[in-house]
């Protein structure tokens, strides 16, 4: 479980296109693929659902 | 395991992939109407409104709704809403139609597609009784009453006061002939 | 509303959307446009622009930098750095904040953009391959707005002119400071409607309406083209917006509609020979009585009488005639200017029952405007509308594209039954690219685009149609 | 895991140690230096048989009115050029590239499914082959733009969308095939110690792509099976008459083609992530971030393809939506830019070819990166949508990113694959011709789109005249330079100073540790790898 978190901790710092190296070493050394997969899926479809979010925001600021 | 038994199974994971993917190009065409339905993307709407009428109408505002006919390729066919713009309080049930003529020699077959602008009006404007996506026979120069009953769901937010619904009219004989003759071979001529 | 968008606009523009009027003169830059939403994606654009630019120049001075002092002839000993977390964070977030703060005014003028509250004039436009046609919704006008740049221009056997390929016959009219909403579909296939200077572009879907709006505040002429590949002729399909006052749009609408409904007279209504006679007996008072008196006995010796004179009881066609075209050498004048079509044809059928004339025919005002369409007029005509409207299909020379559009030299149907030619120009060929013509363009160039192919490429089949033939056409009589 | 006992299985039909003699080498080889080498030539054709066809449209355009071709024609040259320079030039360099190198790189004797690999490539012969005889149909060539919208593809298409159709489905087939490959060589076949983390930047890249490649390929076949269907079965998946919608094949081809922008990209970052540290003698900075951001931006990229769409008449959420999730991915694919640079920062550099090459392909394609991020803007983009802006920007992204990177590559390995030293003097004329043509071409384009010139036009308004001309201009510059690009390469199999095995004094990696040019077959038993990536 632990090992999941942390996948999805690097998978969040992915977004950004940042890593470190210590980071990477752990991932590859303890990370399970199917953790990055999973992560990735769960984190890409946040992802999607914080932008729809933010575009309901903005479209209930305009349209009051 | 030996690497071949590996790249086995890996290539078939790869190859189930790629037919899942194959599949989700097709099931991406339900998804997608479902996914307009829903938001009104692209104008579209329902295929028969079978809505309940709305128990209040609210007086206090209007909505304009104009019909436009529009006629694809060379549609030889008059095509034209009963009336062009109705002023209607949400809520308010409606009843209008679409007149259309047959001025050519033949019988033809017609269908009318639905579209409505803007978009997400769409979900508003609701159809209790339409012609959209009818096949519409037509023998030469006969004309037709095609009615509608829509009204406007009071939910409507208050940005939107005017819509837009028109009908494209395209011209279906040539692919009802082919289905008909796929139907039945009942030595059925055509009409033309 | 109004305050709120001013506010999320922000302080991010105005000092950097300065110095960009000078780029617009270079014709480099986009137009500013004469809307306020044209102005307002401008200033987008001259800000995103000039981010840009600046992320450019520090990204490129440090690369330049590097390239120029950290080489290998200048003696530079490679450093064994390969991570700093730190600093790769903040090159994250800085981009990250600019972008967000691009976000918020682009937002702002998209939700302008949409704004779909109702408008006073409602503009339907439809993409044909390839033109556009424009219906007024609410003035029931409506019309055909083709290229008019000729084809020599194109083929470079003449001088182009200013507004080469953005020049149409009829220009899409609209008032000033007036909410006009668009409603765009198609005909064919995906077409898109663009003006720069308005900042509309919208895709024109078939079956499916699209909308836009735009508010100009600036009367003039503005140029624009499709921009959504719609097959050949694409690049042959401008849009040309000509903004005019208020006053100016209401006297436009007025002429346009009396023009429709003078043609709709000619070609529409049915006269019967009483109506004739009514109406012709006024134009004879007004226009031939001075002369032949209104008694139809002429002053003898000077003008001569009508009653019972070989003109008013002979052959039809030459009287026709010598009223359209007057009678050279006497003091007989050609009426085609000075008279409608209906008054001439009006006088004619009263000359010739009148006064114990009874003959009884009835001349209708599609005989008269048939006069003036001999063959000449309709080959010089019929090669102009065919150069317009079927050149770009069956080509110039008639061969047609073999596989897409069939040749017109030699071929059945316009060397074949002329009635089965007319036919398919007036109501096209259903499940073909032959489109129905008939709303485009009208009788007499019509019937001169069907003389015209079957005379010219050698097909010499000789025959002709009158335009009263095709006005009164009906897909039936075949 | 063993690799031993896979060589034994594959390379049990020609047990010596030297290619087959004649044609039956190529038609019958499973070699992946071979095979890789056909991808290469065949690439190299299909870029000069589609540069020829930019180089029709750009002598069109060279002046307003019509000169050379009719607009039907022009059309047809337009859609041509498309297809050949995405699915015949630039996918099959990267898969050869792949073939070549990805099995030296990750000390592997050969590619794992070398059978299949030929098939993947003769597919392509014959997928292209086809397309081409359709410009000698009655009707012509496709005419519908590359990315062949309905109905205009469908009900208004010329007969020879039928073959173009199968075509597409040709090249579907072979890249999946390719991609499946790769995949598992890189996951399969990887000499003991070389772990994912120790893989080299371009073999990381290629593994995100042909991941890319096997989830959207069979998207873009699906689409194209549709329009079959539309056009022989009487279906109506995109005709507004039997209730379908023209707009779904722009998402579904969207959904496609955004990812598609990645294919034809990612593998360049690999390469000039391996050139850059090579000639700055500098390990790539920030390595971690490279290969998260890859994985990252191939996720992504699914969810960004509707704004290629912006004018389609989306409600405005869609709008908003798409503009939002556009504008935060570009900044994954923009730090790398930042890493390239920290790379070079403080380096100790020279300016050999693939250098040169590669330090084009960053500037350049950070132009094409701004541009589009211009382009992400959704009320601007109206203005941009469709025009020469357009067209600027992508092929900013494509000619100076993809083509560029190819080149690097190509030059950097070139003594790899033949055992000669390149002759720096014609690899570097050929540099300055290209980078000065492709910028005198495309640089010009953001002008006249900005001033109101829509893309896939025969001919064009007066005031577009000026910029026109100087792009026709540096396009024949562009084109003419590729020429000294085939002599050299040409000059370079035939003759040239013996190269040695580590060619480039600062490269790092596996391919440089066999000799040049590399055996027949390499890594029959797999190497020892040391710490390094």
């Amino acid at each position: 479980m632990n090992s999941f978190f942390s996948a999805m901790r690097s998978t969040l710092s992915s977004f950004l296109g940042v890593q470190s190296e210590k980071q990477r070493e752990e991932d590859f050394t303890n990370g399970k693929p199917i953790h990055f997969i999973a992560s990735g899926l769960i984190l890409a479809a946040a992802f999607v659902v914080v932008v729809m979010l933010v575009v309901e925001g903005v479209l209930a600021l305009a349209q009051k | 395991m030996s690497v071949a038994a590996d790249t086995k199974k890996l290539v078939a994971r790869l190859v189930l992939g790629t037919v899942l993917m194959f599949g989700f190009g097709f099931a991406m065409v339900p998804i997608y109407n479902v996914f307009c339905e829903i938001t009104g993307l692209n104008g579209k709407i329902t295929r028969t409104g079978e809505s309940e009428q709305p128990l209040v109408v609210n007086q206090d505002r209007t909505v304009k709704v104009r019909f436009i006919s529009v006629f694809n390729e060379e549609m030889p066919w008059e095509f034209e809403p009963m009336q062009k713009v109705y002023q209607v309080n949400p809520g308010q049930m409606q009843q209008t139609a679409f007149v259309a003529t047959n001025p050519t020699a033949n019988n033809m077959v017609a269908q009318a597609i639905p579209s409505v602008s803007p978009s997400e009006a769409a979900q508003y404007l609701q159809k209790v009784n339409c012609f959209c996506f009818d096949r519409q026979p037509l023998d030469a120069g006969a004309t037709a009453e095609m009615p509608m009953v829509f009204f406007i769901d009071p939910e409507i937010p208050e940005h939107l006061d005017s819509i837009t619904l028109s009908y494209t009219l395209f011209d279906i004989t040539d692919q009802q002939q082919v289905a008909e003759a796929k139907n039945d071979n009942n030595d059925k001529r055509s009409t033309l | 509303m109004e305050t709120r968008k001013n506010i999320l606009r922000g302080s991010l523009f105005g000092a950097l959307t300065m110095p960009s009027a000078a780029f617009a003169e270079w014709g480099l830059n986009m137009p500013v446009g004469v809307t306020e939403i044209s102005r307002s994606v401008f200033s987008l654009h001259m800000t995103i622009f000039w981010v840009c630019v600046a992320i450019a120049v520090v990204v490129f001075g440090v690369m330049f930098y590097s390239m120029f002092h950290h080489r290998k002839s200048r003696g530079a000993k490679s450093a064994h750095f390969h991570e700093n977390t730190t600093v790769e964070v903040i090159w994250t977030i800085i981009p990250v904040a600019i972008l967000v703060a691009m976000a918020v005014p682009s937002a702002a003028t998209l939700i302008e953009m949409y704004d779909p509250s109702d408008a006073e004039i409602d503009v339907q436009i439809t993409g044909y391959q390839w033109k556009w046609k424009y219906d007024y919704l609410d003035e029931e006008v409506s019309f055909f707005s083709n290229l008019s740049t000729s084809r020599d221009a194109i083929y470079n056997a003449e001088q182009k002119g200013e507004n080469y390929l953005l020049e149409v016959d009829k220009h899409l009219v609209l008032p000033v400071d007036t909410k006009i909403r668009f409603l765009l579909t198609a005909n064919d296939v995906i077409h898109s409607w663009w003006v720069p200077d308005l900042a509309v572009k919208k895709d024109a879907i078939p079956g499916f309406i699209n909308e836009s709006w735009t508010i100009i505040e600036k009367p003039g002429i503005y140029r624009g083209q499709c921009t959504e590949l719609c097959g050949k002729d694409h690049g042959y399909m401008p849009v040309v917006v000509e903004a005019v006052s208020k006053e100016d749009y209401a006297a436009w609408v007025a002429t346009i509609k009396a023009e429709a409904a003078a043609k709709a007279d000619l070609a529409g209504k049915t006269w019967t020979l009483d109506e004739l006679m009514t109406e012709g007996e006024q134009v004879y008072l007004k226009a031939c009585a001075a002369c032949h008196m209104p008694n139809g006995e002429g002053l003898p010796g000077a003008f001569p009488a009508l009653k019972n004179s070989p003109i008013a009881v002979g052959d039809v066609a030459a009287h026709i005639d010598i009223v359209v075209n007057g009678k050279p050498g006497t003091a007989m004048q050609a009426y085609k200017d000075q008279l409608s079509a209906v008054e001439m044809a009006a006088v004619i059928t009263y000359e010739r029952n009148a006064w114990g004339n009874n003959t009884g025919e009835a001349v209708t005002p599609n005989q008269i405007a048939d006069m003036s369409w001999d063959m000449d007029r309709l080959m010089t005509v019929g090669e102009e509308v065919y150069g317009k409207a079927c050149a770009a299909c069956h080509q110039p020379n008639g061969q047609g594209i073999p596989g897409a559009f069939p040749g017109l030299v030699g071929t059945d149907i316009v060397m074949g039954d002329i009635g089965a030619h007319i036919d398919i120009v007036v109501n096209g060929k259903a499940g073909s690219a032959m489109q129905a013509f008939k709303d485009q363009l009208s009788p007499e160039e019509i019937a001169a685009v069907v003389t015209y192919e079957r005379n010219a490429w050698g097909n010499n089949v000789g025959d002709s149609v009158k335009p009263s033939t095709v006005a009164s056409w009906n897909g039936g009589e075949k | 895991m063993s690799t031993a006992d896979i060589t034994a299985e594959h390379h049990d039909d020609h047990h010596d140690h030297g290619p087959a003699k004649g044609l039956s080498r190529w038609f019958f080889t499973t070699n992946h230096k071979d095979i890789g080498s056909m991808y290469l030539w065949f690439s190299l054709a299909m870029f000069l048989v589609g540069g020829s066809m930019a180089l029709v449209i750009r002598a069109e355009l060279f002046q307003p009115g019509l000169q050379l071709v009719e607009p039907g024609f022009f059309n047809q040259m337009t859609t041509m050029h498309g297809l050949i320079m995405v699915f015949g030039a630039v996918m099959p360099a990267f898969v050869g590239l792949a073939n070549w190198m990805v099995p030296m790189m990750i000390g592997a004797p050969d590619m794992a499914l070398p059978r299949m690999n030929n098939w993947s490539f003769w597919i392509l012969p014959f997928a292209f082959g086809m397309l081409l005889l359709t410009l000698f149909m009655d009707g012509g060539a496709p005419n519908f733009g590359w990315t062949f919208y309905a109905p205009l593809s469908t009900t208004y298409a010329p007969d020879s969308v039928t073959f173009f159709i199968f075509a597409v489905h040709m090249m579907g087939v072979s890249s999946i095939m390719g991609a499946i490959n790769i995949v598992a060589t890189i996951l399969n076949m990887r000499a003991p110690g070389m772990t994912l983390m120790k893989m080299p930047l371009f073999v990381w890249t290629w593994l995100i792509t042909a991941y890319l490649l096997i989830a959207v390929m069979p998207v873009l076949a699906g689409v194209v099976t549709m329009m079959l269907m539309d056009i022989h079965f009487g279906t109506s998946f995109f005709d507004a008459a039997g209730g379908g919608d023209p707009v779904l094949f722009q998402h579904v081809f969207w959904f496609f083609g955004h990812p598609e922008v990645y294919i034809m990209i990612l593998p360049a970052f690999g390469i000039v992530s391996a050139i850059i540290p090579t000639f700055a003698r500098k390990q790539l900075f920030g390595y971690a971030s490279m290969v998260y951001a890859t994985a990252s931006i191939a996720f992504l990229s699914f969810i960004v393809w509707a704004h290629h769409m912006f004018t389609v008449g989306m409600p405005l959420a869609g709008e908003l939506f798409f503009m939002f999730a556009t504008m935060l991915i570009a900044v994954p694919t923009g730090v790398k830019v930042f890493n390239w640079i920290a790379t070079m920062w403080r380096g100790s550099m020279t300016f050999e070819t693939p250098m040169l090459f590669a330090l084009a392909f960053v500037i350049l394609f950070t132009i094409g990166g701004l541009s589009g991020l211009m382009l992400a803007i959704a009320p601007a983009d109206f203005q941009y949508h469709d025009t020469y802006f357009v067209v600027a920007h992508f092929h900013y992204v494509l000619v100076p990113g993809a083509i560029f990177s190819i080149m690097a590559a190509v030059y950097y390995w070139l003594p790899k694959w033949t055992g000669h030293q390149l002759n720096e003097g014609a690899g570097k004329f050929h540099f300055w011709m290209s980078f000065i043509g492709v910028n005198i071409t495309f640089f010009p384009m953001h002008f006249i789109g900005l001033a109101g010139m829509p893309r896939r036009i025969p001919d064009y308004a007066l005031q577009f005249a000026d910029f026109n001309a100087i792009a026709s201009v540096g396009a024949f510059i562009f084109g003419l330079s590729q020429l000294i690009f085939v002599w050299n390469v040409i000059q370079n199999i035939r003759s040239g100073k013996k190269a040695e095995a580590k060619c480039w004094e600062g490269a790092e990696g596996l391919e440089w540790s066999v000799p040049s040019p590399a055996p027949y077959h390499t890594f029959t038993t797999p190497p020892q790898i040391e710490g390094a990536k």
